[in-house]
């Protein structure tokens, strides 16, 4: 199993979460997170200061799936957020090594 | 720039050659006013004019309506906080900047010329005259045909605050999608041409419902009923926001909104008891009618809202108070605490199934300002012309079939007024300068896109 | 629903069968009273009555009246705020709500038969009749008995405010965990037997402390003592929040709750000053002493707190000017500043310890309302007995052994009632209807469980 | 403690000491200070000493004045706010405090030494007598060398208001890095002989600026000027934040900050309005003329932000209201509502241009207090010079060269003056006591460092 | 050395955490997320329209130990967190490489 | 390539950012989180009632670099944020499978 993770535009979420529910992902989990990257720079004014806001308001989106889905996950992820301008995102792929529901106590693909 | 200024001139010329047209009428005019708020059943205002012959400036008055003022100001900002907290976080500086940038344009419009064409002396019933303009002859002493006791620029400024607040009321509506610079060219365009000629029908000595003794305390019609049918138009015209039925929009904080809904109803007292432009027994009956009014549709809504959804939800108290004091607006002088109470419950109940309805039709009426201050108002509006009695208020009228008659008449035709020249301005801006904010902007939030800020850094 | 009926109509009828029991000494009663108020050295109300021959509504007495209920309602609000801030994040809008909700239910149960059972005609010395129910009787003329310069509906309306905030601050104590719909027949008969008939004694022609010569002048029997005692109550029927001493349970946004205070402070003003309802030296000298009562006391706990503790705290100092306020309350408007500020420091200094004791006893006064309005109202009821000074209000009394006593007297006949009273009326709502929420929609929080909503959506 | 102790005594010695010597002149000055007031054009406080022959309390001006005070009072909180919604999260609470705080010392050292010290019997033109500490003769009794129509304890306390605001509005300019045990200490001695003096010099029957001729209707020298150099004094001691134009330091939170506009605005109605000290006329013209300085100056700056930066900021068009609010300040009494819109277009611009300025100097005006009350209330002392007129207020002055003279010799003596001994005060307050905060406390922030508490828990 | 990440209802985190002290976890890490899983669907009232709340809010807790610990920490997860109900939450388990205590510089096991 | 995730205090976070700037990182990725460990104990005073604050605010912060990086990164972080002090945080290192940036579909090195 992998977790897939992917830093995106905050307001891409809902977009994201309803597109990977379409092709059968049943869980995710979102956080806010703040990212320094290329698209560093965006400018804030506060008193006619301006301010290079350097962390960007981002989310991330931590899927968990099994080996055979991490493809498809990430294309539609890809397909969802891309607009071809700087900060559009990361996708990182991580290995997992047990998934267990809580609730019942089911472990592996059953869990996830 | 050169459309704004072309829209704008535009306007102002059509409105001084109605001035001009309408010039050499204007003497007999006077006088013909004079007879008319003479026999006429007419409001507030009148009843100290009979009272004190030499108008003198009072101190207990004076006081009164200087705070009054300053509670109506507060509103504004109230207001602010309440649509604020009522977004989403991304937006929450666009939003409340349509208020509050409201208390920079009109509070220069007014001095300029808007109190002049709402209370200026009368132009064939509809409008007030420029003579007034850059408050010319708008002095410290008092103006009897509007209050024998207080200043006239008290007066003024008091009826400035109305001003500011009821545009700001409409943005509600389309809230989290209208774009910063075309909101402050229809801000100045709205005041002019829907909002200044509405006063004057109502308030201004000479206005044509004034005459026809249409009851309307503190802006039943000219505040609530303009705003929410303004906003209808506004819908309308704008579309509904990205997104809207698919992704959920909470408010992002409650706790805002709460903070919103006590300073409006602070205000409110100075909108209502302050309407009576004296501090006297008026001034009492209509606090106590006010505060009546909101706590019953508090209780309404809340109710209402438990029995059908399952839950009594703050937003719905908050909510229930708001229609509350937006129906009891117009009857608050005319009315016993009573008769309030029912004005107050009739609010909440029909806002909140106003509300609902709209869910249905599908428009993205986003802070509900058509259903809460469009059908909130007309409600207080056809009740007044039931509970109103002159026992509470000499100037007033009773309760009668008649009375009810015009209270819908005046209803009407600021509802058609309103709506027909809100969606031609409206459009008019939309073609000029586009009302929407780009996609990208509008996912981006106002904050950013609009203000180059963010709401909080927590 | 059967049950909720039961219960409001068996205290209902009590409240009438005491009526009719008593009806036919009413006339007897009724020229005792005049004897009686005739002869005691009667609170700040009287002073008017003496001056103005023929009661005329003065505008200035009634503008500042306007205001000072304006005011006041702001403090149920600012209340809101205040106890929101300070409790956790998941329970912002259940605990907003118990004070908000207030504004609706008591305002209805005020109008319908509140005030006449506190403020009508004495019944038995101990409540008012139910003549004034629906407000009948009570018009927009001043009624001399209370005040003769201000429509008597303006004096409704202004108790009215008190009789809202009061059972609001009782929420504090049993914060994050009540249910909400027992809560609203708790209000409502907590008002009907704790309140009304403890204004009525105190306030209330022909009530027996009035007639005692006990001194109050802006609640300190009637709101802070009686709050904080029956929140002692409420405390001992309701036990600890779960978690209590286990989680840390820190305030969530002690921004809200400097803004809470700043609008208890700013409408402390409406209620100290205004409880001399008229707009003259009386108030002058209640609205110096309120500011010098907050301040010193504001002092008194963050001075002590950084001694012991080390920190000096704002919500300590937010406590401390709390502390102050409600200590000043009863003395308000009978002392001279500078006693104002050694009752501050007192009220500041013995709420401090308070607060620290009842850590001791393992109560969990989650947001301290007996610490603070209990012992505080004590504090300053006592203090008033020893710093009262006819120099200042001449219809009070002079601080004296004998005045002491009548203080504590009365005190402790406002403890005990609202102690028991309360104490059988929580466990009987308890056995009815249950008091707390199911442990689950405790963890989860008020919000959601309660009432289907989020604070925040950041 | 002791180098505390030694500080203040030191302070008291000194004042005392110059009282005593001037003891002997002081029957003599009494006589010429009556000559002066009566021949020199005085400020707004004469004008009701002329109409009332007996002093006596008016109602209407009482309720106004007592409202006032209550407005100025929630002016500080509101400053906290607004103050405290610029500060990154970690200071929040430290930086509200430094406001909030002022509420209690300030409150304590009037009444005991501070009101004497600028209201009371003058001392050679320059500093008041301390015949009046503990409010010894301060009665309830209107004294009619300041008003004739509101009890003298009322203006005290309306006073006590703009003396606890002052010092507050400094602590925006060393924000986020001011250690609380030293800021206390400076806060005393600042009032005691900083703010006092220039107190009495302005308003203060026989100060030599009042003598002059010198025109400041609400405190554009004593309190925005007095603060504004001040502030520049304390960023020149103290130094910039660790980090500063290295790291960005943006506000945590508009929405409290457009909170605390709303609530400062509301206030200072009553700061400018209530300067009139009743409620007449002269009261309206200075509402109307705050009102419009504040609007016309939101748009100045918001315009001009636009325009070189591209955004309309919300954070701008709020500043632009203060800066508007604050030129208006010294000239609300004596001008036309037209005059004050220029006067706010030139406050706005005129700021803007100053705050962008600081930027390049590299000074660490952490929220612009100098740029925006200091030179704000340059340009309105300036300005009022120019724009006075006596048909607004008949003991006032018209604008002229002379008056412009006198009006930029009065702005420079509260300069020169707040800025030496602030510089001095501050200097030897952080030999003995260390201004600063240590670098490790700064990083952690002062809410936690300084009072053991989060402002936040989500 | 494995990190034990568990997505859990927020008001169990205190919970969580003293029960995972007492069996000798002596750091953790909790950051607040939001989930979208099976118990998708609890509703808001917002001026009486209902919201689906999508995202639930939730807590999550890393906690980084050795390899032998993992099955403790999950078993006091579980049994401290399970009411049985949907939403209980996950937990899943993945590799780590190297632990660092940045004040000493001290690696592995003995930086835990 | 790895993760380098380290867990300091919020107020070294810029200072952080600048010093892996300086290195070449070219992104990261930084969040809000609370911890409990050794330096647990921290007090907060709330009307005169001593809260001992296990949690303490912390930031997280998160750069997948190349795995020749990591030591740098580590070194690097350390000396930046090392008081000595209890509470200065930890570094933990996990293996990453796959890094992809969505603007442009480039996967690898070319997409840190
Ligand atoms: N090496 C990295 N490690 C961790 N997070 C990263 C890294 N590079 C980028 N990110 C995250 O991805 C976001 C987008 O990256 P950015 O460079 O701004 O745009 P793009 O990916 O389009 O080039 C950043 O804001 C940051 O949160
Ligand atoms: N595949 C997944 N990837 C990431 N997070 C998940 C995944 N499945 C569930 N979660 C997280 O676990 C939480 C609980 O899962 P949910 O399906 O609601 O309940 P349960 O685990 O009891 O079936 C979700 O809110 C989500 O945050
Ligand atoms: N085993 C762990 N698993 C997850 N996070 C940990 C662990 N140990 C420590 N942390 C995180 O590191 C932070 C610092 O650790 P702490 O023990 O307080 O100080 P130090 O690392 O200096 O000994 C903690 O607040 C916590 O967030």
């Amino acid at each position: 199993m992998k977790k897939v993770s992917a830093i995106i535009k905050p307001y891409m979420v809902e977009d994201v979460k309803n597109a990977l529910k379409e092709i059968g992902v049943n869980g995710l989990t979102k956080s806010n997170v703040e990212g320094f990257g290329k698209q560093g720079g965006h400018k804030e004014i506060y008193r006619s200061k301006e301010y290079c806001v350097q962390f960007v308001v981002k989310a991330k989106i931590e899927v968990i799936v099994q080996d055979e889905m991490v493809d498809k996950v990430i294309n539609v992820i890809i397909k969802t957020t891309r607009s071809g301008e700087i900060g559009d995102g990361k996708i990182f792929v991580y290995p997992v090594e047990r998934v267990i529901r809580i609730r019942t106590g089911e472990e592996g693909e059953k869990a996830i | 720039m050169k459309k704004v200024f072309f829209a704008v001139m535009f306007c102002f010329i059509s409105l001084f050659a109605f001035n001009i047209v309408q010039a050499e009428d204007t003497a007999v005019m006077q006088e013909e006013v004079v007879l008319a708020s003479d026999s006429a059943p007419a409001v507030a205002v009148v009843e100290e004019s009979i009272e004190a012959e030499t108008p003198k400036v009072d101190t207990g008055d004076t006081a009164f309506m200087l705070i009054c003022a300053a509670l109506v100001m507060l509103m504004t900002p109230g207001l602010a906080l309440f649509y604020g907290g009522m977004v989403r976080r991304k937006n929450i500086l666009g939003t409340m900047m349509q208020s509050f940038v409201a208390l920079g344009i009109i509070t220069i419009v007014w001095i300029v010329y808007g109190y002049s064409l709402a209370f200026g002396p009368d132009v064939g019933h509809v409008i007030g005259s420029l003579k007034w303009s850059f408050l010319n002859g708008v002095g410290l002493d008092p103006n009897p045909d509007y209050s024998s006791t207080i200043p006239h620029q008290l007066f003024m400024i008091f009826q400035m605050m109305f001003a500011i607040l009821t545009p700001a009321l409409i943005t509600g509506a389309f809230a989290e999608r209208f774009k910063f610079k075309s909101y402050l060219i229809f801000l100045v365009l709205w005041l002019t041409i829907v909002y200044c000629p509405l006063a004057h029908w109502v308030w201004g000595v000479g206005g044509w419902i004034r005459n026809l003794g249409g009851l309307d305390f503190a802006g039943g019609l000219v505040v609530h009923i303009a705003s929410g049918t303004s906003a209808l138009a506004a819908i309308l015209v704008i579309g509904t926001r990205r997104g809207y039925k698919r992704e959920s929009m909470p408010p992002h904080s409650l706790p805002l909104t709460l903070l919103g809904t006590a300073l409006l109803w602070f205000g409110w007292f100075g909108f209502n008891a302050g309407s009576a432009l004296s501090a006297g027994s008026l001034a009492a009956s209509a606090f106590v009618a006010t505060h009546v009014g909101a706590g019953s549709a508090l209780l309404a809504w809340m109710f209402v809202e438990w029995l059908l959804k399952g839950k009594p939800t703050m937003l719905g108290a908050l909510s229930g108070a708001l229609a509350g004091l937006v129906a009891i607006t117009p009857a608050s002088g005319f009315v016993t605490p009573i008769s309030a109470m029912f004005i107050g419950i009739a609010g909440g109940l029909v806002c909140y199934f106003a509300v609902n309805f709209k869910e249905k039709l599908g428009y993205d009426d986003s802070l509900d300002v058509v259903g809460v201050h469009g059908v909130g108002g007309l409600v207080g509006a056809l009740l007044t012309g039931i509970f109103a009695t002159t026992l509470v208020n000499s100037a007033g009228a009773d309760g009668s079939f008649a009375l009810l008659k015009i209270q819908a008449l005046s209803a009407l035709a600021s509802i058609g007024y309103s709506f027909i020249v809100s969606f031609i301005l409206l459009k008019i801006v939309d073609k000029l300068f586009g009302l929407r904010v780009e996609d990208k902007e509008e996912l981006q939030g106002l904050d950013l896109s609009q203000h180059g800020e963010s709401g909080y850094r927590f």
